[in-house]
């Protein structure tokens, strides 16, 4: 009993900027999830524009708080470990506010996937830099042009723990659906950072289009780095998309819980023998 | 012997804690009731650690300045604690080279360790013999108590013990088989964890935090017998965030932590009320502001903790005062929690907290409570408008429900408005959940009396109560203890004939005291202390002499 | 024309904000004062915007909900605010084809704006255009203002604007020149920055967060000619952390945020306590909880900030209602951390920090306090006894003091103390600053006081106080509204001529009422507000002539 | 009139356990502050066993709290550059609690020394897992063992964008000297990692007297990720000290502040002419 791409829509009115990258992945993300178990589907969010996306899908939600989707979907998936948890931050929402839960997520191979729409700007808050926006870059806390350097989140998340690390770009569709569903497959920390222009504070439509280029195949242990960092986040480089690195190791949640569902848990414990040890 | 009270004291390091929790446990065989409270430093080795065992026939959950019994391991006791001594009491101490030089019994500690092949820490041992043998304790029961509560090298530490009972002589503090049932001896924290978990607590979320850290200790070292999730996440915000998501996901969640660790928790606490997720926060409060002196208490975190997070929102609130209601009133957080879907919290103090107590299970029974269920007719609506407030709860998995929770207002099915009539719908409905916690509570005690009535009424909370009822007891003086904080409980039933209200409370301002009086209560008089220790019994008695009678 | 109400709306993205504050500096160019509404939804392109600027000869503070023109860039304009037309009123709309259809003045804006090949925003300088020739504003005027506040592509914009000046008809709302001085225009965030600004405050930490953002981009755009250094960190526990670093270096130190941020800084605050080191922290009511509606209002946090933080410590908490008293407390609240070292706060309010107001500049002078400083002889002490509490600052740098200053208990000098006679000084050192703060704003006005002597006395406060003054002026009423809200005032001067007391406040327990009860003030009827909308001085009057008078 | 090794010493009385490595950091940070600047000198801490090294010495200090040290020490910098700010955190402290904050100042490049006093425990609290801890590590937070990977601070430090980057072992007393010394000379963001056995909680001194050996060179550019994760900080590769990575770039407050000291800042601003601008 599945909804189907527009049964997927909710009632809520769309109120993304026209041009948004947001709209691409919405798309993408019901073109995934009508194949999914959607019952047992939760979708998480920060707050910032990308976060109204869990408004619009007609699934379980927790619209959380700024800079918290990783620890909030950690919580679900540590409640009920049959539920698919996929979390939407922005990048000031998930490198800015919240970076430690993010990196902890990763660090513990929860079994979540985690969906940054990079735009290079708090776009709800109207303009400010991110900590992924270029050197030089002028927002409204920084109209003489921000002197810090980017942070590269892919290799952030590798030198964190990350077992899935991939990147997409709103304007490639095929690429973004791939990448989603190849990270929700994925057992243990997924991550997926869009690349998502903001149409109006930050439009990087051009220079990504320039720039982006599908990776096709997935990097060699051996280049991973390299390919990771082709891209400085600022004017240097090409753009690789796709999946740069997977590999497998146990799940926080498999190892925490032991096959145990705390969500289900209706047991009564006699604390008898435990108050006899103590006498 | 009635009634005596033991100060062990040493260095940290030197295994006091243990010993005096050990020496409760010797006089617990004979049926005595007992009460540890433990002043340490914060640093792990040495400074100046002390214990004080109060022991004694009825229940007592206080402690005497003056002693009858001091066990020094180390000079500082002596001189930090001689004064103490009541009279006709005996220091017990070691006396081997170097150590401790006094009067009264002395024994070689020390030396009896060396001789034996023990290390240092075992002195506490040959400390236990000694006492064992002043208070003229059966060797059996020692044995026993060892076996049972020291697992670890019991043989060589007994034949430490043994040594030193050898070599001590007996006091005048003999004791006396009381013929009442022996009675588990369990801390403050221990309470709160066996409460949590008889309410249906599924997963425990903390990082560590004094003095609320023995909690994340027990139920990890639990976790299987009582089939639980314990975590510990990279700080409190996780802690809190995790402990959201979990409980939307239909898990039974707690998390515990101190006045600082609370801070940090706010803005979650400020989202479990928009999103009604049900949460159990325990609070232990210790002396503050900021990191403050860490290892001691003070009762200042009240209304920081009643007025905690930004926007209006219903919260329930307890203030617990000795084991047995730590473990029961933790259940009830638990239980108002999920029947309302609102948070809750149990508002401990270090004294109670790492207290240790006689523990009467037979007092209170813990039961879990089931929330309102959705009943899967229609559409489910995670925030559906109900006469209480109280929406049914559906959680995800249920192939029939789309469960949405959200930190923004939000309309019936939980998406976002920002509409003028829903917003002030939403914030109406949450309010109207005062009531709803309010009947859930009916028939719960929210305050509890002791002593006799009398004109003057002393008003007390948390852990103090146990000095408060004592000292009352001995003046003849009435006590209330509120011990729900919020729903503040209506109390002109317990006070219409008070001619004095005195309150007294380990703090600088007078927490209580400004609640009770934002409830319409004149205080006419507050007796504070803040240097961080609790009050005493003989303390107390002195200063309400002075300042109250 | 002496005092007429005007509503654009439109769009996210239709510059209605930008239309209506140049509509209100259009007036202002002839002594017209003036006051900006924005109302927003948390969006960025879509949605409904609406702007109210309320005009008059006398300094008004406050809207109606009946407006005299209503200008439409949309439909939705019509269809939810035609209803609010006064009798007389005009609507003036976009008649361009498929835009809005309605009885009034009709023009083209759409059309205009494509002929003239300009961008689709630019319809709201068509719609300026037409609004000055409604108000027969001279076109001079017009030009003026563009110049000096549309800089970019002017001279298109103005021929758009002519355009549409030519193509309308002048309505009955007929400018006058008021002789009086024109005064400037900023937003309550902005007085909040210039507050500061003048009190010495050198650095601002800030991450954004409605509705303080404005404070951030205020001071981020004027760095330099302010000399000051402007930071927006990576969230706000690092806002109130380097805060409080740069203090302690000796920079006079602000942080802005809302209550979602401020909750994350009361670590800080318990911080800021202990380590006596001054701070001001600004905090932007808007509708909670957590996230709540972030782009509206509720003044829901007062006793939030009143009590956060672990621990007991004096604070100073401002509530400014206006511009002007928001660029004074500021400066106030700013004086007297640094005075008195103890963390004070500016509590505002969406409707307060992005209202733009006429700016009377001769109401207030701020003018910089020096911190007690250390007289450089003997031993530096950070934290030395001293009649007030207050000890000496020295910074680090300095080649005879060293500076320690900590989140523990501590000796003067700074070092960790947990003996307990020390423990309980210090409790009594900080506490007693409370009695400084008192002295430094003995001379500083903590209520003001409006209206005519009557039986019944409305309370208010913050922003609310512009309808208030508004509604009691018209109804005869006496208005009070305490500012300094810690220390609370002593008001009994103020009341005891009371028959009724009232309160009006935007929330849904009445938080000021709660305040005043708790300071011995009876409250005989809250009138309250909690849709997330200030309340209008018709709709406020209204409910004054049904629920009280 | 700077202070000597012995003036150096304050009145608090030292309670560290007999046989802690923080004696060893509190020695070398002694004998190098010996020839600092010493007025101009700030010691921050956090909380925790290692924090309560800046009571015992004599010199400014701001004991913080915990997990705040990064943002403590760059609020200081900012409000003063003239300062030189060094901080010592411990591994719950700066890779737990308040790990953004570290990532943080590490990317702005904020000319500040971090000292990390890594004994892979919680010490202060007795003895619970830290995100540095082992695979395995029983604590009192995890007696069945954790089941967490420990992060490698070396790469998240270079991921981040330190421009000085290091190892100690508070048993080799020298190299500890050393680069305390060099990461306090160093012209922007420090970081020291020392290891330093907790006695009481975890004691790794017969391991890392086993497993550490001195880089004696700084390596070279490609092989600086190698050596950093020779050791896995499990069971797994010796332990390279010393300094793995060096690099200048603009500090943050030299870009923020371009000669601004805003600690002496008195200046009186006439707000009449932009009051004038907005009317
Ligand atoms: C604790 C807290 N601080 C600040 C805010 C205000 N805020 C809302 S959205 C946002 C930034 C959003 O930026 P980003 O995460 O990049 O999302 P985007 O809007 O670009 O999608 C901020 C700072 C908040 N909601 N909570
Ligand atoms: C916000 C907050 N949470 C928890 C604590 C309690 N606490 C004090 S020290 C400490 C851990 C210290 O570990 P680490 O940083 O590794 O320092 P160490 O003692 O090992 O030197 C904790 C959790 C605190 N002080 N503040
Ligand atoms: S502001 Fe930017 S990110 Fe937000 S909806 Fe508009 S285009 Fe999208
Ligand atoms: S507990 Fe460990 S880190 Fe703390 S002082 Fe003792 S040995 Fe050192
Ligand atoms: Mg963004
Ligand atoms: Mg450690």
């Amino acid at each position: 009993m599945n909804k189907g791409n527009k049964e997927l829509n909710s009632y809520a009115e769309n109120t993304w900027c026209p041009g948004c990258g947001n709209f691409a992945i919405l798309n993408a993300s019901k073109k995934v999830f009508a194949d999914k178990d959607q019952k047992n589907l939760v979708m998480v969010a920060g707050i910032g524009c990308h976060a109204k996306l869990v408004d619009y899908i007609d699934l379980n939600h927790f619209y959380s708080i700024h800079g918290r989707v990783p620890a909030t979907a950690t919580g679900i998936k540590l409640g009920n470990p049959e539920l698919t948890v996929i979390g939407f931050a922005g990048d000031g929402d998930a490198y800015g506010e919240g970076l430690a839960h993010l990196m902890f997520a990763a660090k513990r191979n929860i079994n979540i996937t985690m969906v940054i729409h990079n735009n290079g700007v708090y776009g709800l808050t109207t303009g400010q830099f991110t900590p992924t926006s270029p050197e030089g870059f002028k927002g409204k806390s920084t109209p003489w042009g921000s002197v810090e350097r980017p942070f590269n989140p892919l290799t952030l998340m590798l030198g964190a723990g990350a077992t899935f690390i991939s990147r997409s770009y709103s304007n490639r569709m095929e690429n973004l659906e791939m990448v989603i569903d190849e990270a929700m497959k994925h057992k243990g920390f997924s991550f997926v950072e869009v690349l998502q222009p903001c149409y109006t504070f930050y439009n990087t439509y051009k220079i990504y289009n320039e720039k982006v280029y599908d990776l096709e195949e997935e990097p060699p242990k051996e280049h991973v780095i390299e390919k990771m960092t082709e891209w400085n986040y600022g004017s240097k480089g090409n753009i690789p998309i796709g999946i740069f690195y997977r590999e497998t190791r146990p799940t926080y949640d498999e190892s925490m819980l032991r096959e145990m569902v705390p969500a289900r848990r209706k047991e009564e414990i006699d604390i008898e023998d435990l108050l006899k040890e103590n006498t | 012997m009635e009634d005596i009270s033991i100060l062990v004291g040493g260095k940290a390091g030197d295994g006091i804690r243990i010993a005096a929790i050990i020496v409760a446990r010797l006089f617990s065989r004979y049926g005595y009731r007992v009460f540890v409270y433990d002043d340490y430093p914060s640093l792990i080795r040495g400074g100046h650690n002390f214990s004080l065992i109060r022991v004694s026939r009825q229940k007592v959950q206080a402690n005497n300045v003056g002693v009858d019994l001091i066990v020094a391991l180390d000079k500082q006791t002596i001189e930090k604690h001689a004064s103490e001594l009541n009279d006709g009491g005996v220091i017990l101490f070691d006396s081997s080279k170097g150590e401790v030089e006094t009067e009264g019994v002395g024994v070689p500690f020390k030396e009896i360790v060396k001789e034996m092949e023990g290390m240092s820490i075992m002195r506490n041992s040959a400390a236990l013999g000694a006492i064992a043998k002043v208070a003229e304790i059966d060797w059996k029961i020692v044995e026993e108590v060892f076996y049972k509560f020291l697992p670890k090298k019991t043989d060589l530490n007994l034949k430490i013990a043994r040594k030193a009972y050898d070599m001590a002589s007996a006091g005048n503090l003999k004791v006396e088989n009381l013929n009442q049932e022996m009675m588990p001896i369990i801390s403050g924290n221990e309470a709160i964890g066996l409460g949590a978990v008889k309410a249906g607590m599924a997963v425990y979320y903390a990082y560590p935090m004094t003095p609320s850290t023995g909690i994340l200790h027990f139920l990890a070292a639990n976790r299987d017998r009582f089939n639980i999730l314990v975590v510990h996440p990279e700080n409190e915000i996780a802690v809190i965030l995790m402990a959201l998501g979990s409980a939307y996901s239909g898990a039974k969640t707690m998390v515990g932590t101190a006045g600082g660790g609370f801070a940090l928790m706010v803005e979650g606490l400020s989202l479990s009320a928009q999103s009604e997720i049900p949460i159990t926060i325990v609070v232990g409060q210790r002396a503050a502001p900021s990191t403050g002196v860490p290892t001691y208490s003070l009762q200042s975190d009240l209304h920081f903790v009643l007025n905690a997070g930004h926007g209006e929102f219903p919260r329930f609130l307890v203030a617990p005062g000795d084991a047995e209601e730590a473990y029961y009133y933790t259940g009830v957080a638990m239980n108002v929690a999920w029947s309302c879907q609102v948070p809750s919290i149990v508002l401990s103090d270090k004294n109670l907290s790492e207290g240790n107590y006689s523990f009467d299970s037979s007092m209170y029974t813990v039961e879990e409570a089931q929330p309102i269920l959705w009943d899967g007719k229609g559409d489910y609506l995670r925030y559906k408008d109900s006469e209480n407030g109280v929406s049914p709860l559906a959680f995800p998995g249920n192939k029939s429900a789309t469960v949405k929770v959200t930190s923004y207002e939000h309309d019936q099915y939980g998406i976002t408005t920002e509409e003028s009539e829903k917003v002030a719908f939403m914030q109406q409905k949450r309010l109207q959940k005062t009531e709803a916690v309010k009947k859930e509570i009916e028939d719960i005690e929210a305050v509890k009396a002791y002593g006799k009535d009398s004109d003057t009424v002393i008003f007390t909370w948390g852990s103090t109560k146990g000095a408060c009822v004592e000292a009352a007891d001995a003046l003849g003086l009435k006590v209330l203890q509120p011990i729900i904080m919020e729903p503040f409980p209506d109390l002109s039933s317990y006070i219409k004939d008070a001619g004095r209200i005195v309150t007294v409370e380990t703090n600088a301002t007078g927490q209580l005291a400004r609640l009770l009086e934002n409830n319409g209560i004149r205080v006419d008089h507050k007796v504070l202390k803040y240097n961080a220790r609790p009050f005493f019994t003989d303390e107390l008695i002195e200063r309400l002499r002075k300042e109250v009678l």
